[in-house]
């Protein structure tokens, strides 16, 4: 085992930072807690009938008047912040990694091929990324927010929002891989294999992806897990500027920002447990994230 | 001056402590050239670093002393080391590209280095650097001063660098590769100067090299070194021309020579590579004689021109056209090797690229056997030639998809041709084949990044021939490589070649290696060709100025020294 | 070169275009003018009236041609909530979002380039890993989050600075700038630091890896071969081969500047483009929109050519190309 | 007290009293929109004429208690012989530039205000012709008797027709700006001194006003800070005097600091649910599809059985609302204390009601509301959507800004909606000509019965009550249209929205029902 780890990199280097592995243990229980939220919550917050106003703004249970029943208290609708929070961090981290998986796919498919073809093709794309990067991230999610609204059927409306949240972060991150994946294209077009593999006639999509993909994944990894950090907190910026989520389905900016009416009314836990939950969350993604970039870069060791 | 006793070097690392130099001794007087020769992984440039307080994080010198003249080079703080850099000693890096800062004037970079070692007015320093770069020979130093690094030529380019190395008059310099990236031409005239500087100067030179052929012409002294130890020492005409050693009799005899052609290469057993078998490599051979029965193909150009297209510099005008080659015509005869040789810039490449296909020529046309042999990409991804010419490039290291293991890459060409549709008994004439070319069969399940560069350039050839081709070119396929892995390597190629009737295009800018290997050969200039022939006439009796100043300018170690 | 900038120039034109495409598609979808337009007591047919009176009724296409006519024309229309000229609006915007976002560059250069050096120099020092941290800690708090708690604790618990708002401004012709008095510094100091966070932290990783990746180089292995001294070595040859993509990304960060001016203009009332645009998303308040989309991309366009320029200023590789 | 103010006095003594004093008088007020023009007539909502009710008059205004007294008209009566009112209207009243104010003035801006160009039209609608008697007397005729006339035209404010004639402005702007956008004369007690919109705009008092001031501002600015958090803080660090409205989970907290007050009170803004009533089937329903249950008053008492306003009072208002009963509050004229019960909280019998109505297990729908218009409101409807599930009726909740809201509304694009009414002239009719009476375009009636509701009995006593003058009888008309309307369940009235104001404790202001801020009944100790 230990000679195994030695001999890899990566997890050596692992092994001998606690802080990253903190990060991982905290991003771990993280998404465990999401993924498993329907059986570890104690109560679903979809479910309306499930809480009771009459439980409202209940402290967590180390405070005068917190019960044992809520641990971390309750928000103003009798929701169990507990389960709220878990629901929320699926949905955060849900929203999260299909924007990151979607801005990906996106991303890599256009900067691989406009490396690998080049000339007019690229500038094409370059232009259209430059106007994405003229979009801000906002901007781009309230023309999709609004597009949206325009072509979809009302009744469809609430159940896109997800969608369409997504799709607008997606939006607006995949300029970053874009841009990298071409970057990295142009240096592996210049590696002998590509020209191995062009030379025996092989199909172009199989050596975009079969040859080329492989080799530049290593920024592309450091790529996403910063992105993911990025969409989780675009998610809560929409929210806070109220074209997120709604608020029966809350996500954790959601939440944060019903949070924020209580900020100094007293009841701090509405507000202060999901941000921190959010905080955590980020801050350790983003360690990890810091970590591969390391890997993958030795020189920045 | 310079006394080096049982220098010690390790780099701590995760699996222990390594040791990069071992116990190395060895002194520098005052105007001599001491030339340290190793192969890659030696530790030559280590020693250097070590010298100079310049090593690498996280290796520390660990015993041994370090004396130059009297100081103690060891004992010294972080500020007084860094203090005697360029004031006492120097150093010359490989690559005059990256060797200077891009933003900086020369003039400023000249300038800064005087004024920190020396209490004089920026004018005087201004007035000796104009005087020290005339006397490396670059003419109107005044106004060229005012230049950037990137609006001077290679050649230049060191000599600036070595003007700085040398502005502050040192007692020794740490010459690491200051040819290797040069031209003969240029090289021949930079070792010149290396040369004049140490006998008037009295300056010490430290050269550090793998050319056994840099070392004979100008060191006076010698060190060669094998795994961080120093293996023999003395001058260089005992060392090299005498021997003791034999690891330094198997390094001699690895060196290609220039003035004859040798059948074989007298090559030392090594560890790395698996000696044939009786029955490894059998199958892949019968393999390959059944593919080949038919008679070897011979491949021929006529006036080829090549042109790429300038940088644009006005949307009005289209920019000038680059040519790459012009009027290239030449026959490869079936079965035999064609060497082409050129300098760097000369086309050698694109005229490989043009003939595989990744260039498109803008005239002139090219012949396979006897079918016409479409450029560019008006070859059909499914023309029958993009299996009949198979390639083995330069960079061992980047010419194996470092994410696909060995088999995989292996059994590419199989699968795309469609030679073996069965993969399991795809997966068994790689290993086999991998025997033929001396590899252990075991390795399809390993990933490149576990091999040497000899070995993956072993794999590359076997990639090329698991295409079964009539074709193989070969672009400058021992140029990464050091001197006893270049001569197995060569040999292989020999006999691969003449087992299988191979048609083989020999590319290198190596003139000893393209005699070694090619029946014809043709010298590349500028995209155009100076002199063809058969090698044996180029070589003795060359007709073109230019090849015969190659010739000369080429270092090399008196043939009395090659047993 | 004069090539270069006039290819980007053209790039640059056909950016906006797209972007004012893009505005105006906005426009369709956001929501409807007209109700925001109207008090309760108007008619349904005072509501058609005037839906007729804003061209809404007209084809799409009819209408985009319209509006980037207009654009070109210099028209940029009128207000639908206020009736007054867009072009004045947000004209009288921009200096402040402008000044915020200047300081926060500010802000995030002179703190984050110094940092940045710092940390790459010593790269296993304590004070490094506690820099780094805490920038890693400082991008994962939303920037509302930030925000709200600096007017916490310095406006309202310590009440050292004010909570809202630009504070004193002065015109200098016609430009109404903070900088000329304490108030409006003072009033500056909490925007431009909630806005300054992140950038600045983008600005120290991005130093910190351009410069150890220089450290390396073999330029600078031999300036220390020579013996230059450290303090140049460093900032003269180190530094400003580090600037290039530094201030790439300084220019494409600048998208983002601008989009967070956005949250910390609504967190802090600060009257900038931001605040305007939040308003009239508000209020559906279609033509300040779209102008405001194009005027961001126009900044946009202008920072990257603004940048190019500088590529050329600091790197003579762009600025002289014979080669002898 | 502020910090600020407390540093003085301990560190500057008399000094600072005397720079206190003076500083006092100047006064910082926020809220959360800015009013988008300075012009009365372009723009009818509360923030525009709030605001303009300090700089314009009409001819009658509004007492703290909402009552009518006299303004620009120092008595009214009505016409002998014809419908309509005569206003005698004041002498020596001068405009905020000097002019003297006429009948003239009243005639242009009846004018101005009715023009097709004014969205206060509508006010004018009952009138028929107005005709100047004299300089000071003015005559306005209407379709029939119209005892709320007077009253309805409170917010009617008056301009100098010079003024805006030589100024360009004689319609009010509609596609482009003119000269009454951003300047102002009114004969009012105070007059703009600089306006940045959206920004902030200074006010000074009107020197040559007629009524004699009861403030003491010399100075008044007000800035628009649209996050509540930051109006809150502001306020708290001493950078404002007053902020409008403030949420109210942080009252306590504001009422816990020394140095602040909060001032609560009742808006007449009723929040009430309303139906799709005429729609045929649910929109957002996963269950029942065919039919629409809303139709069945059984099925809409059920819903208001199941709304638990008390819970709702206390954890979400903070025990700071009043329950409704009807369509506006008790302190509008017309309040039906006849019918002030309004449906208790009852699951078990909300449950009945719908077994009896043929849906024992509930069923599905959709509830739309916004989350930007009502205090509280979507957290309102969250807590609703738990309790309708509570009885089986499962609430598909949509919510979103108000922006996109009545259009989505006017699309009929709901099964119940959120809806929040204040009578805009402090009179039940206000509502029922709004929301009760069928959908009618011609006659401008039930222009915000989304859900078109309809009851032919409704109809036929709306225009009677409008027509009646003896209060009796008129009371009894509307006891018996809101129990036809409680009996029907066209609406859940659910409560009346509260107003909360925060200021330091040295300013004393003036609440009203109707959420106007009145500079003229500030002062600053």
């Amino acid at each position: 085992m230990l000679d195994f780890i030695k001999r890899h990199e990566g997890l050596w280097l692992f092994t001998h930072s606690p802080s990253v592995m903190i990060a991982a243990i905290v991003a771990l229980a993280i998404l465990i807690g999401a993924v498993f939220a329907p059986w570890i919550a104690p109560v679903d917050p979809y479910d309306l009938s499930s809480f009771s106003l009459m439980d409202g703004l209940l402290p967590p249970v180390w405070e005068e008047f917190g019960t044992s029943k809520f641990p971390l208290g309750t928000d103003d609708q009798g929701r169990d912040m507990i389960s709220s929070i878990l629901y929320g961090a699926r949905l955060s981290l849900i929203i999260g990694v299909c924007a990151m998986a979607i801005a990906s796919i996106l991303g890599v498919g256009l900067g691989l091929a406009a490396g690998y073809i080049g000339g007019r093709f690229d500038a094409v794309v370059m232009r259209i990324a430059d106007i994405q990067l003229a979009l801000p991230a906002i901007l781009t999610a309230l023309l999709i927010d609004g597009i949206a609204r325009g072509i979809l059927p009302p009744e469809l409306r609430q159940d896109m929002r997800v969608v369409v949240l997504t799709l607008a972060i997606a939006l607006s991150l995949w300029v970053n891989f874009a841009r990298t994946a071409r970057a990295s294209t142009f240096v592996q077009m210049n590696k002998e294999y590509v020209q191995a593999a062009m030379m025996q006639g092989q199909h172009p999509l199989r050596i975009m992806f079969v040859h080329i993909l492989p080799n530049i994944l290593g920024p592309l990894l450091v790529i996403m897990t910063v992105d993911l950090a990025s969409a989780i907190l675009l998610e809560a910026t929409l929210s806070f500027l109220g074209i997120g989520l709604p608020a029966d389905s809350p996500s954790l900016g959601t939440l944060i920002r019903i949070g924020m009416q209580f900020l100094l009314s007293g009841e701090w836990w509405i507000l202060w447990i999901p941000t921190l939950f959010l905080i955590a969350l980020v801050v350790s993604i983003n360690v990890l994230g810091d970590f591969l970039r390391d890997v993958f870069n030795p020189r920045l060791r | 001056m310079l006394r080096v006793e049982n220098l010690t070097v390790k780099f701590p690392s995760r699996f222990g402590d390594f040791t990069a130099v071992q116990d190395l001794s060895m002194t520098i007087k005052p105007g001599e050239i001491h030339g340290l020769v190793g192969e890659s992984g030696a530790g030559k440039s280590t020693v250097g670093a070590a010298i100079i307080g310049l090593l690498q994080s996280p290796g520390y010198i660990s015993d041994g002393t370090m004396m130059l003249g009297d100081t103690d080079l060891r004992g010294l703080d972080q500020q007084e080391a860094h203090r005697l850099r360029g004031k006492r000693i120097s150093m010359i890096f490989q690559d005059p590209q990256t060797s200077l800062n891009p933003l900086m004037r020369i003039e400023d970079q000249l300038v800064e280095t005087i004024l920190a070692h020396e209490d004089i007015s920026a004018a005087a320093a201004k007035s000796r650097a104009i005087d020290l770069l005339e006397e490396m020979g670059i003419k109107d130093a005044a106004s060229r001063m005012q230049s950037y690094p990137h609006q001077f030529s290679g050649g230049m380019r060191q000599r600036v660098v070595i003007a700085l190395a040398l502005c502050t008059n040192p007692e020794l310099i740490i010459a690491d590769e200051p040819t290797t990236a040069l031209d003969v031409a240029v090289q021949s005239q930079v070792l010149d100067l290396i040369r004049r500087l140490a006998e008037v100067r009295k300056v010490g030179f430290m050269l550090i090299t793998h050319d056994i052929g840099v070392i004979a012409r100008i060191a006076d002294t010698v060190t060669v070194m094998r795994h961080g130890k120093g293996i023999e020492s003395g001058p260089t005409a005992q060392v090299l021309g005498n021997p003791v050693h034999t690891y330094t009799k198997q390094l001699m005899a690895a060196v290609p020579p220039l003035d004859r052609k040798i059948d074989r290469f007298m090559v030392p057993e090594k560890d790395d590579i698996v000696t044939p078998s009786m029955n490894s490599g059998a199958q892949a051979e019968a393999w390959l004689l059944s593919g080949t029965k038919s008679d070897p193909i011979g491949l021929s150009l006529s006036d080829i021109d090549v042109t790429f297209p300038g940088v644009r510099t006005s949307i009005f005008r289209k920019p000038d056209p680059f040519v790459a080659l012009s009027e290239i015509s030449f026959d490869v005869r079936p079965g035999s090797v064609m060497g082409i040789v050129g300098e760097s810039g000369s086309g050698k490449s694109t005229l490989a690229k043009t003939l595989t296909g990744l260039v498109k020529p803008a005239n002139g046309t090219m012949t396979l056997g006897s079918a016409d042999l479409p450029g560019g990409k008006t070859r059909a991804r499914k023309h029958p030639s993009r299996q009949l010419m198979q390639m083995v490039f330069q960079d061992p290291f980047s010419s194996l998809n470092s994410r696909h293991k060995i088999g995989d890459i292996l059994a590419e060409p199989l699968w795309l041709y469609g030679l073996v549709k069965d993969q399991k008994e795809r997966q068994e004439l790689c290993a086999d084949m991998l025997g033929l070319v001396g590899m252990p069969p075991e390795a399809i399940n390993k990933f490149p990044h576990q091999f040497s560069g000899g070995q993956r350039q072993r794999i590359a050839v076997a990639r090329a021939l698991l295409a079964r081709p009539k074709i193989l070119i070969c672009d400058e396929p021992t140029s990464a490589l050091d001197v006893s892995i270049q001569a197995q390597l060569l040999n292989l190629l020999k006999d691969l070649q003449k087992a299988f009737g191979l048609t083989v295009i020999f590319i290198s800018h190596n003139l000893s290696v393209v005699r070694q290997m090619s029946d014809d050969v043709v010298v590349l200039r500028n995209g155009r060709i100076q002199e063809k022939g058969p090698s044996e006439q180029v070589y003795e009796d060359p007709k073109a100025d230019y090849t015969k100043r190659l010739l000369e300018l080429t270092p090399t170690m008196p043939s009395q020294w090659m047993s | 070169m004069v090539f270069f900038l006039t290819k980007r120039l053209i790039q640059s034109v056909f950016v906006m275009l797209a972007v004012a495409f893009l505005a105006f598609s906005l426009f369709r979808y956001v929501g409807d003018p007209v109700s925001q337009m109207t008090g309760v007591e108007t008619s349904v047919e005072d509501r058609e009236r005037l839906r007729e009176d804003l061209g809404l009724n007209d084809p799409f296409v009819y209408q985009f041609v319209r509006f980037t006519g207009d654009l070109l024309k210099g028209d940029f229309g009128y207000s639908y909530r206020t009736r007054q000229p867009v072009a004045e609006m947000i004209a009288s915007r921009i200096p402040a979002t402008l000044e915020l976002g200047l300081v926060a560059l500010m802000i995030s250069l002179l703190v984050g380039i110094p940092a940045g050096v710092y940390t790459a120099l010593r790269p296993r020092g304590f004070a490094t890993q506690t820099i780094l941290m805490l920038t890693l800690v400082g991008v994962s708090i939303p920037t509302f989050v930030i925000g709200i708690m600096l007017i916490f604790f310095f406006g309202v618990q310590l009440g050292w600075l004010p909570t809202f708002g630009r504070g004193g401004t002065v015109s200098v012709g016609g430009w109404e700038t903070s900088f000329l008095t304490i108030d409006g510094w003072r009033s500056l100091i909490l925007p431009a630091l909630t806005l300054g966070v992140y950038q600045l932290t983008l600005t120290m990783r991005l130093v910190r890896a351009e410069m150890m990746d220089v450290m390396q180089s073999d330029y600078i292995r031999f300036a220390t071969a020579r013996g230059v001294p450290m303090g140049r070595m460093y900032f003269r040859h180190a530094l400003s081969n580090t600037m290039v993509p530094v201030i790439t990304i300084i220019g494409l960060q600048f998208g983002g500047v601008i989009a967070f001016s956005i949250v910390t203009e609504s967190v802090f009332q600060w009257p900038g483009m931001g605040l305007l645009f939040l308003e009239s998303i508000r209020f559906v308040d279609i033509p300040v929109m779209g102008v405001y989309l194009v005027v961001i991309a126009f900044f946009f366009v202008l920072v990257n050519l603004i940048v190019d320029l500088l590529y050329v200023l600091i790197d003579p590789r762009l600025r002289i190309s014979d080669v002898s | 007290m502020s910090h600020y103010l407390k540093k003085s006095f301990v560190l500057g003594g008399a000094l600072s009293l005397a720079a206190l004093s003076v500083q006092a008088e100047s006064f910082n007020w926020a809220s959360k929109t800015d009013p988008q023009t300075m012009d009365p007539h372009a723009v009818n909502s509360t923030p525009v004429l709030s605001f303009l009710n300090n700089i314009y008059e009409g001819l009658v205004r509004r007492a703290p208690d909402m009552s009518i007294e006299p303004s620009l008209a120092t008595s009214w009566e009505p016409l002998e012989g014809e419908n309509g009112w005569r206003f005698n209207l004041r002498e020596g009243v001068t405009f905020q530039d000097g002019a003297a104010f006429t009948s003239e003035d009243v005639m242009f801006s009846y004018e101005r205000a009715s023009s097709e160009a004014a969205d206060t039209r509508s006010w004018f609608s009952p009138v028929t012709d107005v005709r100047i008697v004299d300089d000071y007397t003015i005559e306005f005729l209407t379709n029939s008797p119209n005892p709320l006339f007077p009253s309805s035209i409170a917010n009617f404010m008056i301009l100098d027709s010079d003024w805006a004639k030589s100024n360009d402005a004689v319609l009010p702007a509609k596609d482009s700006e003119n000269f009454a956008t951003l300047n102002v004369n009114g004969t009012g007690p105070f007059t703009v001194a600089s306006r940045d919109p959206g920004v902030k705009t200074v006010l000074v008092p009107h020197a040559e006003w007629w009524d004699t001031p009861t403030h003491n501002i010399t100075e008044a600015t007000f800035t628009p800070i649209g996050n509540s958090a930051t109006g809150l803080a502001a306020l708290l660090s001493g950078d404002i005097d007053f902020i409008e409205p403030i949420p109210l989970q942080d009252v306590e907290q504001v009422e816990s600091r020394d140095g602040f007050r909060v001032i609560e009170g009742e808006e007449t803004r009723v929040i009430m649910f309303g139906f799709g009533h005429e729609h045929d089937t649910l929109l957002y329903s996963n269950d029942v599809t065919d039919t629409n249950p809303f139709t069945d008053p059984r099925v809409r008492l059920a819903a208001a059985h199941a709304i638990d306003i008390a819970s709702i009072d206390r954890v979400l208002f903070r025990g700071k609302i009043e329950a409704a009963s009807q369509l506006v509050p008790a302190n509008i004229s017309g309040y039906s204390e006849a019918n002030q019960d309004r449906p208790a909280y009852d699951p078990e019998r909300a449950k009945e009601l719908l077994a009896e109505a043929g849906y024992p297990d509930g069923f599905s729908f959709g509830l739309k509301c916004t989350n930007d218009r009502y205090i509280n409101d979507e957290a309102l409807c969250r807590a609703a959507a738990s309790m309708f599930a509570a009885v089986g009726l499962d609430a598909q909740l949509s919510t979103g800004p108000v922006r996109d809201y009545w259009e989505q509304l006017r699309a009929d694009d709901f099964d119940m909606y959120l809806l929040g009414w204040s009578p805009g002239t402090f009179d039940i009719e206000h509502p029922v000509r709004f929301l009760l009476h069928t959908q009618d375009d011609e006659a401008k009636l039930g222009s915000w019965n989304f859900g078109n509701y309809s009851n032919a009995r409704v109809d036929e006593l709306l225009p009677l009550i409008l027509k009646e003058l003896d209060p009796a009888a008129r009371q009894d008309m509307i006891d018996e249209l809101v129990k036809i309307t409680q009996d029907e369940v066209a609406y859940i009235p659910l409560y009346t929205q509260p107003l909360i104001w925060a200021v330091k404790d040295n300013i004393d202001v003036t609440q009203r029902a109707d959420n106007f801020f009145m500079l003229r009944w500030v002062t600053v100790n």
